[in-house]
């Protein structure tokens, strides 16, 4: 059990202070996610302008995980073009879901990272990944009601 | 007329085999060996299978999805990787169309019960039908006339053919507009008796109904594609598949799976549950209430790996040679009436006969007193019995165990039955 | 403070029950000893039951009560000794009152499931009302609400009171004429306490209602007389009894599963079958369609004779005794607030709690790392967690193979997550 | 297995030539019972006159040991006084949930003693009892019948 590799410093960090939390208006969508599991919830908004993610906001309750692996979303995606940050979440998804045997790449997952210890822990990819699907589906919502007001 | 055993084709190196399972060294009652003759009622598990149920006890037990702790993780990826096993085993297209029950019965009432709560395109109600076969064992039967009684519906069936096939004169009236639901079986567990289930199933698809398809008795000897098949719902069961009792499989579409309401609650089929209301996980889990058969899905992962390793298209062809062994020698039999069809042409390796003059419980009782294990009685599957104006028969029934002169011993314990009760 | 072991009364002579599961002996990553403080999810299986396992599968393997053959009759004979061995140990009137299901929350769900379509005396309808309580597992809440849902009943539920107790304050307005089912834990998963079923099933019983016990966390720990509990339905599972999973057992008064309708329809469930209509077999069999799990009734047949040679008074002494030593050591832990009561008594042995500052899932991966074993969530009991304001809780259970060594364990570890997670 | 023991020529006589069988008028109640194991059926009716069992007809499709025993039972307890069937009733049933380890009355069961070797063979021992419960079940009801129209 490699502990230091699961509890990066870089986690531990935005465990105890994440960044962008809270919810914030205006915002395009607003999902609610469980971890069945063990209960993890996040609530997390998105506020979408043209093609940009203008804004994410979240109240998580969750282990130190899922906690800093949505922080560690906010700080990469807010600001981002919608396709880029597609492209962010499908590295940091295929991060995790690699069992370890991926080599994450730091200019695209900056923070990010750090979860590449995760990736070894089968029961705590599921923490890391709930903020991420949380957006994804937030995402998908908005664009789609921006597309039909459109 | 013993037929040269090989000049059989098609049968496995069936003295390896058999060196697996450990039941077929015992010695019976006046230390006579055991032929067992009744793998459609249960089969015999290999020595890997039991390995690997008292590896995962002995080593890795745990509660799966819920532990976060080593043995937690290594259960859960057994558990799991059990999923996989059986999806590629039968074609699944995906993992979470893949629900592990209790046994085949259980898979098909999850389907009937869950029927009965649908609402939208798949309720069933007044006027509705349900379309079985005479063929159907009970627990294709019974479901649906719990089902349909309890909500109005009408329970159609396919009649049989004195050869003992479906009678699909009929098809066009019996499968309408009205229809919701066609469940049928694959292998009949008496006749023997393999259906044409993609034709039924075109025709089931064409009135907008639901395609269940009971293959309990397929699973285990044929290779089997489920995308393929043409079903929405695949039933079966692990006893029966060299894998332990206690588990059984559903696979269902996952369109389907979607459109049903949960079955039994609690556990781990829950997203989350307030006191005043719950919301329920996507597929499988939605339909895997409670602690899941943990080690008995590990055990079916083994047996499926042993069926594997040897081939499915090759245990088909050691049933099918066998088959039409036994066939040919059972003609022989004065007196022995085959229930079912008499040729090994689309037919599984359940053979049910009469023997006039003698009831088959007390033909089973004297093969017995000789070490056979043949099934008596009605194998549940009173209709068919009943369609064939009996109450009963004698079953014998082959796996890839079974040898040639297993068959011969057959034949030569009905041979000495006719002699116990008199009869030409 | 460490307690001498030797101090405490009660223990029983746990090395020598731990030799007989061999799972207590694995080394875990890093090379550490096991310590297993999740029995209260699953317990380990000593090699009794194992090897009891095995030896069904090599020698006596057969389907149960459907052939007339030498391995039938044996594998029959193995079933329905380990039904009277249930009866026995729990103190049921009539083995005939013995159902086997897959688990405790097939059991529970049977319940529900046939009270949906029962009709007569216990019908349930608009106006009536289900009572529950908020500490329930998942599985003895959701079938109620698919039931409540589905019927327009109303679903009601006994409160909690601060020290994790049932509130029965309003007991009267509860169990009122309106009541037709009450369902209740009987020792809670999460809190531990142990509920006084015999008082409330009195009420119940006044009012009419039918009396639910979910028994999955007694009967592993506290000698079980069902005859006197009171209650009309007991539940219980056989993986936390030391038994294999895949098995569990609901108990019910016979006049009441006489009333019940059938839950699952097929196999050997019916009198007879016709494709019009079918009639039902007695209980147990009406309500145990299909192959049931006979390797695993087996299994649990030798847990039980495992459990009863140790004596079940003895296992509760033990477990009394770990409980209260680990509730004293648990509160020497600063910064811990332990969910239920904090004594001994009328308390069960698993104790959920918090740690300030450090999530669940995180406390139980660092004690992981430890190879100590416990269970981070909502251990299906969500409500029941947020009575207390709290999403998950960390929680230690004990067995009669657990040490106080390994409670000590558990608390050095606790104060190494501290350390590392830089709290307090 | 005690072929010999289970197969007594009394039981093959009585399965090749059954006495008393086939439905006959008149009678007070008729009984169907089934074996769900194996199918076998009995159709039995009881005719009661006074306290006595004046006539036990029936139609049975079964095996060897089913069909025999209900042809000893209608041998041993035509004629009978209801109290004293019943008593042979119960002398039958014990022998057969004996597990072979009971010695049969002779005087009592007569022909009955036959199926001794049948109390050995638990999948048997329903065979043998199939007739005696559709008689103790149809004379039950036969006696309830006749007290409510005394
Ligand atoms: C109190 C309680 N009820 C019900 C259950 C469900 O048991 P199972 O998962 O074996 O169905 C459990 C265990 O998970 C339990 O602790
Ligand atoms: C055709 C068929 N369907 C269903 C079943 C039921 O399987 P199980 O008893 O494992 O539920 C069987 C076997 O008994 C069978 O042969």
């Amino acid at each position: 059990m490699d502990l230091q590799a699961l509890y990066q410093e870089i986690i531990l960090d935005h465990y105890k202070s994440p960044h962008h939390a809270g919810l914030r208006e205006p915002f395009d969508a607003e999902v609610h996610h469980v971890n069945p599991t063990c209960g993890d919830e996040v609530t997390l908004r998105v506020h979408v302008e043209g093609d940009l993610v203008s804004d994410i906001s979240y109240d998580a309750e969750g282990c130190s995980i899922s906690q800093a692996s949505t922080s560690v979303l906010a700080d990469l995606l807010i600001g981002k073009r919608i396709e880029d940050a597609n492209g962010i979440h499908q590295k940091f998804v295929e991060l995790m879901q690699g069992r370890g045997k991926i080599e994450p790449d730091e200019d695209v997952l900056e923070d990010g990272i750090a979860f590449a210890g995760a990736a070894k822990f089968p029961a705590r990819v599921k923490c890391a990944l709930l903020g991420w699907m949380a957006w994804k589906d937030a995402t998908a919502q908005a664009v789609t009601s921006a597309e039909a007001t459109r | 007329m013993t037929v040269e055993t090989t000049a059989l084709q098609g049968l496995l190196d069936v003295e390896r085999i058999r060196a697996d399972f450990p039941i077929l060294a015992r010695r019976l009652d006046g230390d006579r060996p055991l032929v067992y003759l009744d793998s459609a009622n249960t089969s015999h598990k290999p020595q890997q299978v039991i390995d690997a149920l008292s590896e995962h006890y002995a080593m890795h037990n745990a509660n799966v999805a819920r532990a976060v702790h080593q043995l937690g993780a290594e259960a859960t990826a057994a558990f799991e990787e059990s999923r996989d096993k059986v999806a590629a085993f039968i074609g699944a297209p995906s993992r979470d169309e893949v629900i592990f029950t209790k046994n085949a019965s259980e898979a098909l009432n999850l389907v009937a019960n869950t029927l009965a709560w649908a609402r939208g395109a798949l309720e069933i109600g007044d006027g509705d039908e349900v379309v079985i076969t005479e063929m159907e064992h009970h627990s294709n039967i019974v479901p649906w006339q719990l089902l349909t009684e309890r909500k109005g519906a009408t329970l159609r069936w396919f009649g049989l053919t004195d050869e003992g096939r479906l009678d699909l004169s009929n098809i066009d009236e019996l499968i309408n507009e009205r229809t919701k639901v066609v469940s049928l079986t694959w292998v009949s567990n008496m006749l023997g008796t393999i259906n044409p289930i993609a034709e039924i199933a075109r025709r089931a698809h064409d009135v907008g109904a639901l395609v269940v398809v009971d293959a309990s008795q397929a699973v285990p000897q044929l290779p089997v594609d489920v995308a393929a098949l043409g079903a929405d719902l695949v039933a079966f069961t692990g006893h029966k598949l060299v894998g332990p009792t206690g588990i059984g499989v559903l696979w269902g579409r996952s369109e389907v799976l979607e459109a049903l309401p949960p079955f039994l609650g609690g556990g781990e089929m829950i997203e989350t549950v307030t006191m005043a209301r719950s919301t329920y996980a996507q597929a499988p889990h939605k339909f895997e209430a409670g602690t899941p058969p943990i080690a008995q899905a590990v055990g079916l992962g083994a047996a499926i790996d042993y069926l594997s390793a040897i081939g499915m298209a090759k245990v088909a062809a050691h049933e099918q040679a066998i088959t039409a062994y036994a066939l040919t020698r059972l003609r022989e039999v004065g007196g022995l009436t085959i229930l079912g069809p008499a040729e090994a042409v689309d037919r599984g390796g359940a053979i049910s006969f009469e023997l006039e003059g003698v009831h088959p419980h007390d033909v089973s009782q004297i093969l017995d007193s000789l070490g056979i294990a043949v099934r008596a009685g009605h194998h549940c599957a009173k209709p068919a019995h009943h369609r064939f104006g009996v109450q009963s028969s004698t079953r014998a029934s082959f796996y890839l165990y079974t040898t040639p002169a297993e068959v011969d011993a057959l034949i030569e314990g009905l041979d000495q039955t006719k002699r116990f009760f008199k009869v030409a």
